[in-house]
């Protein structure tokens, strides 16, 4: 081959990829690399400047600790049970307002709105709305007669976790959806007028047409919305403080890094974090064959 | 010269006044910063800075738990504060900022746990304010069923706070040091929680929930549970002086029908004891005008402003004397009949805790939140809640 | 297998009007053939037919029934897309027995039934593999298997050649002739290609700006055409035509025209002719003076089994002339004549109307052979 | 043929159909109305509530109460319409400087045939997925070192790290989507990469640049951890720390209905946005996310 | 303008070799037409010429300089895409003007520059539009004009009107051969299409497998073709072909095959005549026995100028006879005979070669006449 033209090129591909290469060593890199060496020491928050290396302690600390087991298994139930109701429902939103039917243009833009909107703000929204003496959803309940009394949906711990997941369902359904309605204009139309003229039944049309050929769609919509729900922070920190029931691995490790100033044992349990993420990443990514997709 | 000052949202106005009084005073300039309206969230920015030795700021708005945290980066102002100066501050609320021997902050005002009730209610139904918990639990319910039976319906006997949060960790201690449980840990560091006292008063709060109290205060935080009392729909509630204002404001449904006393105690004889939650001003270790600064803590935490601030901000002052000063009772007429309820405050643990206290607060509040909530049994728990506490201290 | 009737058929797309009122007769067994300019409507019709578009107005039947707000699923139709439209997830085999598994047909009968629709269609030995893996012929073969499979009233097709070679195109309407021939099953079929439509089309339909020009059997349009735009459109190459005017004799009017032509046609009825058509193979070249026009020969192109002469008249118009044998090579880029027969002149009014329709010389036929 | 008889399909008359197909499409817009409720009765219950004073709150009335005092103590507010400008400010400085680096490096990976593109945009989407808390720390050291402390600057930067990956990422979807002709023609008429991407290929990726625009323009108008950690001082704060700020006369009072104003009011500019690129944000990520 | 050569190119995409050790050399002002079925690497050999894509192994030389390692940019050619590529975002005048201010040259001169090509190719009325608002036929002329504008050494195309209806294609098929009548500038042009292969072409390259198969005029092509290969590939509809079998006489070879066909074939040398092929306009229909061949007379299409006969041979066979008028309707369906001239008859070894090629029966091309 002409290996000098090929060799100029990559050369231009290095140039063009210079800005992001700096960038992303300026401001993830070096603090990560910062955050990796203190998972080492015994380093406390107040003073970093001190600290003695104690090789993987902290990750053994971590590791054995009750509580960060008690915030995967959250973490873990939260991101199955709220991508799974986001999925389900994206869907449904997505295929309805895929229908030519008036008002879905209105439908389109007003699906975003929750997205747009601050998650510490809607969550303060939510806990108004669910409040049980004075929130309008109790109210319209109530005045439905589906309960008698207003529930305090935010003080059981049984209800707490459904609160969480039912939130993070409204504020996140809209990524869905757009992601699943991308991918459903993508597909030709043809193929379901083929089905259709085929005299195939809709919910048939739905499981063996639509279905299958969404999967990249969804798919990809699964693994960004999985990533996400593996880090989610804000959402039950300002709903719910610290309470166990709903701490997940992001609020475990602010807690030990802010709250308990171990800046060893946080970076640590932040590293935990990290990996955990980085490992179901790397199944999906598998499982989907998106690296493929990223070569091609 | 200009320093620059850390003042909480809630005071920037407050804060404000001070510095131009002080301009006034001294020629020095005083910058104002507003914190977080969540002053928790102030903590890893004072953290980030301090650790930074940075000379942005100078003067520290703290927590009375945060001093233990920050001890290590607080200038001590022991010999930069006239002791004249210090003595006029309630000793307790003076003492818990002198740590390892240093004074690292100043008592700016202070809070208090107190018991708000309806007293229109107690009157009508002819009760007094209860001295003990049994007593306040009894009228409670008295009047919530009694309430209800006239078609209030969305009365309740007592409203609190009982999120997994810091202020639950004040709502337990409140209980069991009134009912002679002390207060997790005690000043030598001995952890005393693991007791029968402790117990039975969490037991019997644990009682009151779906009782005399809704379901909900197991997520009320203070505005929650102020929004059912203020909106005419509970009894008795607890919380901060603060309420006093609110409940006097336009749009409050219980205008001149609040009463307010010290909190009940758990027996007969023993000491009532509001969580006590002073404010303090501290100056960083790394300042460039430290004299400037603990001059302007001074200042700051004297007896004018602290006047000042309690008249127009009904902020309750650390210093003795104002507790009689009349312009201070004409706004905060509570003030004399609960002075006894600042001298008898319980503390939390932070002096000795320290960097730890946010830990042992935090594993406190979950396992006192799960044994209300009917998750854990409150002997077990508390018993292997000391256990960990143990462990803890052996951890630093 | 059924008839196919429209009745006053309208559509628009929001303000826009694409099908005018049309109607269309078409009897059972019958292959009619859309064809018609891009845009001017053809797929937009045959998609009413199939229900996947609902008329604006009007009425569509099948078989008799008035099926106008039938759903495409319940007509009994089947549709062949210009794309294929395969299911890109299925294997062949499950394409094609798609329509079956709905039906409550068993596993074993509906394998039977794809097998032997495959066998038919020569695809049998791919029926594991994916779409994407199939040539674009095989593809079509599997597409068509998947209409055959259910054995539907009327077949339609929307240009479902247009994607391959001229070779496999060939062969492939080959195929479908003899489909047609098999089942006798109605067939409505798009296309752009001239040979699809003139070699299986029973009755073909011309459209053209969502109306519809002419309708007759492939010979009848090519001989007989309606009037100007059926006469272009069907062809290839396309009619040479030359404005002329027409001079007001004694009887009969005589029509001169570019390059010195003169005529005095038959018909005429009083029409004013406004412009006259030839076919480029019923046009010869012959030595100057000898012919009916002069041109300048501009080019010759050789197309092995025969030759494309351009002759420019007047330095305007450029007619095409179809030649076995080349003509003279000195010849190129000089004045030749052309002549043709009086026959096979074919004569429009201004409005494009053909004159003399009604006395149709019927040896128009004979004249251009 | 095969024998095989096919179960003759039930038609029934074309009125049945059509009154079937009016029951279906009356059904969908009730599902439609429904949906909407979902998504905007919150935002309309947080405009309600940023209506009412006091005890008003607490009384579940679902229409507003139109008293706009809140607004306009918020207008009245010059620290926090200065800190709508720090928003404005460093939102648009991180959608335009991610645009940039994005679509640099999206042409690279997008285009140019090299070996270790692969790996690069493998590692690109697992700088993704950290968890911003880990890299607090770090930043702060990075953001004092720089000397951009308390400087909406820092936040620009920071926000890169969250910015960068995603608009990459769509980007170089996006441009591999193009056809590659274009290109070529350009390269035949003597362009140069840079002489392509900007000239042919930027002014072409509108709805991408849209798409992925607004997406690091909401994250960045809306972050709250960074921002709270690395402003200081009012004049540089942006505006989800300014509602952060608001504080009623006590530490422990939350004035909900100040808070809902000021929520809903910077929601509004973010809601506008979206409104008005709804289109180009289906469009842009149908060409751009989905393809992975 | 310049001539083009290639000396043993090779191009494989990771482990897939597409060209193979291509030697080819293009004289200057030469008009070279690429056929060959789609996937044998037209596209690949005319991108490896503009440098759009490297070669693997091999020296292209253009003017005689070796630009093998120069850019595209440089090389003085100019593409013109099947899709056109126009600049969707620029008016048609930038379009055409881009390359110029590439350059770097003053606006004023590119404008009459711009001005002067579009006149030349009739779009100067078009050059405010955007592209997507003008028809396919001037989105080529513009695209041809932005090759123009530029006066490159060499012309490429790449299918540039397969895009296009038949008509429109015809029509710029004399333009872009007006165009190099012209310009007389190198161009080669990759095509599917026979008839733009056969009409525009000095010499026709036929590639197959990335391996060129044949080179040569397009007459020789059609008369000569060297293997079996070029002989079906050039010719529509293609060459009839027939299995045979060789039965060695006394001093020459005979010939049998299916439908009772025999042949004594002048040349031969010894070589085993594998098949044999005739061109469909030298078939001709006779009554049964006064053939060479006999066989079942399927179908009869009717194109209005011509007719095609199918007529199958022994069950197996299919061969398409080109008929000026229809044969008799009663004979369809029925047993015909086959006749054609001996010199019309192709022959064609086991491997493909043709046989007879060095004694080329100079009548051939007469014979078919
Ligand atoms: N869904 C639609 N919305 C709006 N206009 C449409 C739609 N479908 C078709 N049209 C318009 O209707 C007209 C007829 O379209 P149609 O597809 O029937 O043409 P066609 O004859 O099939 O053309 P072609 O030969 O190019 O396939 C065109 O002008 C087209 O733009
Ligand atoms: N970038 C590429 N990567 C891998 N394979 C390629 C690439 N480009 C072309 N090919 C392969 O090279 C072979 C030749 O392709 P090319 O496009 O040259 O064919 P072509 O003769 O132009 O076909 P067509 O007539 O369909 O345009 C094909 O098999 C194709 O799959
Ligand atoms: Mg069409
Ligand atoms: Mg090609």
């Amino acid at each position: 081959m002409s290996a000098r033209l090929a060799r100029r090129d990559h050369r231009a591909a290095w140039l063009f990829l210079l800005p992001v290469i700096v960038a992303m060593l300026v401001v993830a890199v070096w603090p990560l690399g910062r955050t990796f060496f203190f998972a080492f020491t015994d380093a406390y928050l107040d003073d970093p400047s001190v600290y003695s290396m104690v090789g993987l302690d902290n990750f053994i600390e971590v590791f054995n600790d009750h509580s960060w087991w008690l915030a995967v298994r959250n973490t873990l139930i939260f991101t199955a049970i709220s991508v799974t109701i986001e999925t389900v429902l994206g869907l449904a939103i997505a295929l309805l307002i895929n229908e030519a039917i008036p008002g879905r243009g209105l439908a389109r833009a007003a699906i975003l709105v929750p997205w747009a909107i601050p998650v510490v703000v809607a969550t303060r929204i939510w806990e108004w709305m669910l409040n049980d003496q004075f929130g309008v959803i109790n109210k319209i309940l109530v005045g439905l007669g589906v309960i008698d009394h207003g529930v305090a949906w935010t003080a059981s711990s049984s209800l707490i976790m459904g609160v969480v997941i039912f939130i993070d369902v409204w504020m996140t359904t809209p990524f869905m959806v757009l992601l699943i309605l991308a991918g459903l204009q993508m597909i030709s139309q043809e193929i379901f007028e083929a089905a259709e003229v085929d005299g195939i039944p809709a919910w048939k049309r739905f499981w063996s047409i639509t279905l299958p050929m969404l999967r990249p769609a969804i798919g990809v919509a699964v693994l960004f919305r999985v990533l996400d729900a593996l880090r989610m922070f804000d959402l039950s920190y300002v709903l719910a403080g610290s309470n166990e029931k709903v701490m997940t691995v992001s609020i475990y490790a602010r807690d030990r890094l802010i709250s308990f100033q171990e800046l060893g044992v946080g970076s640590s349990a932040s590293t935990w974090v990290f990996l955990l993420v980085a490992l179901v990443a790397i199944i999906i990514i598998g499982a989907l064959r998106l690296d493929k997709a990223a070569g091609h | 010269e200009t320093i620059s000052v850390f003042c909480a949202p809630t005071e920037f106005e407050l804060c404000t006044k001070v510095a131009d009084a002080w301009k006034a005073k001294t020629g020095n300039e005083a910058k104002i910063n507003k914190m977080p309206a969540l002053l928790d969230d102030a903590i890893p920015i004072y953290q980030q800075l301090l650790a930074a030795k940075s000379k942005d700021i100078d003067v520290l708005f703290l927590d009375v738990i945060w001093l233990g945290m920050f001890k290590a980066n607080l200038l001590d102002l022991k010999s930069m504060v006239p002791q004249a100066d210090q003595d006029k501050h309630f000793a307790s609320t003076l003492n818990a900022a002198k740590l390892d021997g240093n004074l690292v902050a100043m008592p700016a005002y202070m809070d208090v746990g107190l018991m708000f009730y309806r007293k229109d209610l107690l009157e009508k139904y002819g009760k007094l304010p209860p001295k003990t918990w049994d007593e306040l639990a009894a009228t409670a319910k008295e009047i919530q069923e009694k309430e209800r039976a006239a078609g209030n319906d969305k009365m309740w006997g007592y409203a609190w706070q009982a999120k997994s949060y810091e202020g639950l960790t004040c709502d337990a201690i409140e209980l069991i040091a009134s009912n002679g449980g002390g207060t997790i840990i005690a000043d030598d560091g001995k952890v005393t929680i693991d007791n029968p006292q402790a117990a039975e008063a969490i037991e019997k709060a644990k009682g009151w929930i779906g009782s005399i109290s809704p379901e909900g205060v197991l997520n009320y935080d203070e505005e929650a549970s102020r929004a059912v009392f203020e909106s005419g729909d509970a009894v008795f509630h607890r919380n901060w002086p603060y309420v006093w204002g609110t409940s006097h404001k336009e749009g409050s449904s219980v205008i001149d029908k609040v009463g307010v006393m010290p909190l009940p105690v758990g027996k007969d004889g023993q000491k009532s004891s509001g969580c006590l939650g002073p404010m303090y001003y501290g100056v960083s270790k790394y300042s460039a005008k430290a004299q400037v600064a603990a001059d302007f803590v001074n200042f700051i935490t004297g007896t004018d402003m602290q006047k000042m601030r309690a008249v127009e901000a009904t902020l309750n002052p650390s210093i003795q004397s104002l507790y009689s000063d009349p312009d201070v009772l004409e706004k905060i007429p509570f003030l004399k009949d609960n002075q006894q309820a600042f001298a008898d405050s319980a503390v939390r643990p932070s002096g000795y805790t320290g960097t730890s206290y946010n830990r042992v607060s935090q594993a406190f509040y979950r396992s006192t939140h799960d044994m209300l909530s009917g998750s854990a049994d409150p002997k077990e728990g508390f018993a292997s809640l000391a256990k960990r506490l143990e462990k803890l201290k052996e951890s630093r | 297998m059924a008839s196919v009737s429209m009745e006053s058929v309208s559509k628009s797309f929001g303000t826009q009007s694409v099908i005018h009122n049309v109607d269309l007769k078409i009897d059972d067994g019958e292959f009619i053939v859309f064809v018609g300019p891009s845009g001017c409507g053809k797929s937009t019709l045959l998609r009413i037919v199939a229900g996947l578009i609902s008329a604006s107005s009007g009425t569509v039947r099948i078989g008799g029934d008035d099926v106008t707000d039938v759903p495409a699923s319940k007509r009994g139709v089947a549709f062949v897309f210009q794309s294929y439209a395969l299911y890109p997830h299925m294997s062949v085999a499950r394409n094609i027995g798609f329509a079956l598994e709905t039906m409550g047909i068993r596993r074993d009968a509906i394998a039977q039934k794809v097998q032997s629709v495959a066998r038919m269609l020569k695809v049998d030995h791919l029926l594991d593999r994916r779409p994407r893996e199939l040539s674009g012929g095989q593809r079509q073969r599997v597409a068509i298997g998947r209409a055959l499979v259910r054995q539907p009233d009327i077949f339609l097709f929307d240009e479902p050649l247009s994607n391959l070679d001229a070779d496999l195109r060939m062969e492939m309407r080959m195929e479908i002739a003899k489909l047609h021939g098999d089942l006798q099953t109605t067939m409505i079929y798009v296309t752009h290609d001239q040979a699809e439509a003139m070699t299986l089309a029973d009755r073909i339909v011309v459209l053209n700006h969502g109306r519809i020009e002419q309708i007759g059997t492939p010979s009848e349009l090519y001989h007989r055409p309606d009037n100007r735009f059926v006469a272009g459109f069907i062809g290839s190459p396309r009619m040479n035509f030359l404005p002329v005017e027409t001079q007001t004799g004694d009887n009969s009017a005589g029509v001169i025209g570019p390059g010195g032509l003169s005529l005095t046609p038959k018909a005429g009825d009083g029409e004013t002719i406004a412009e006259i058509g030839v076919r480029p193979e019923a046009v010869r070249i012959v030595p100057t003076g000898a012919g009916r026009l002069d041109c300048v020969l501009e080019r010759v192109e050789d197309l092995g089994h025969e030759h494309f002469a351009y002759c420019r008249i007047a330095g305007d118009a450029l007619w095409v002339i179809r030649l076995a044998a080349a003509p003279a090579a000195e010849t190129i880029g000089q004045t030749v004549a052309l002549s043709f027969d009086d026959q096979a002149v074919f004569l429009f009014a201004a409005n494009g109307r053909r004159i003399g329709l009604e006395a149709e010389p019927s040896d128009i036929r004979r004249a251009i052979r | 043929m095969t024998e095989l008889t096919l179960p003759l399909p039930v038609r029934r008359s074309s009125a049945y159909y059509r009154l079937r197909r009016r029951a279906l499409r009356s059904l969908q817009i009730f599902a439609l109305f429904l949906v909407l409720i979902y998504t905007l009765f919150p935002y309309y219950w947080a405009f309600v509530s940023s209506t009412k004073q006091g005890a008003a709150l607490y009384r579940s009335v679902l229409l507003p109460a139109l008293d706009f005092t809140y607004y306009r103590q918020l207008i009245d507010n010059p620290i926090f319409m200065g800190s709508l400008l720090n928003s404005a400010y460093v939102a648009v400085a991180t959608t335009f400087l991610s645009l940039v680096i994005g679509i640099s490096a999206a042409y690279a990976l997008g285009r140019i045939d090299f070996p270790q593109r692969r790996a690069v945009l493998m590692v690109i989407l697992m700088i993704s997925i950290f968890p911003q808390v880990v890299v607090l720390s770090g930043m702060f050291e990075l953001i004092n070192w720089l000397g951009l402390f308390n400087r909406p600057s820092a936040l620009v930067l920071t926000y890169l790290l969250s910015t960068v990956p995603f608009t990459t990422w769509i980007l170089t979807t996006f441009i591999r989507e193009f056809p590659r002709e274009l290109e070529e023609a350009a390269i035949v008429d003597g362009c140069s990469h840079l002489r392509i991407l900007l000239k042919i290929l930027l002014p072409l990726m509108g709805p991408s640049l849209a798409s992925t625009g607004i997406l690091a323009f909401i994250l960045a108008w809306n972050e709250f951890l960074f921002a709270l950690t690395f402003t200081l001082t009012d004049e540089n704060r942006t505006v989800p720390v300014a509602i952060g700020l608001i504080a009623g006369t006590n530490r422990y009072e939350y004035p909900f209905g100040q808070i809902m104003a000021a929520s809903v009011t910077v929601t509004l500019p973010l809601i506008a946005v979206v409104l008005v690129f709804q289109r180009r944000i289906v469009a842009g990520l149908t060409a751009g996310a989905v393809k992975g």
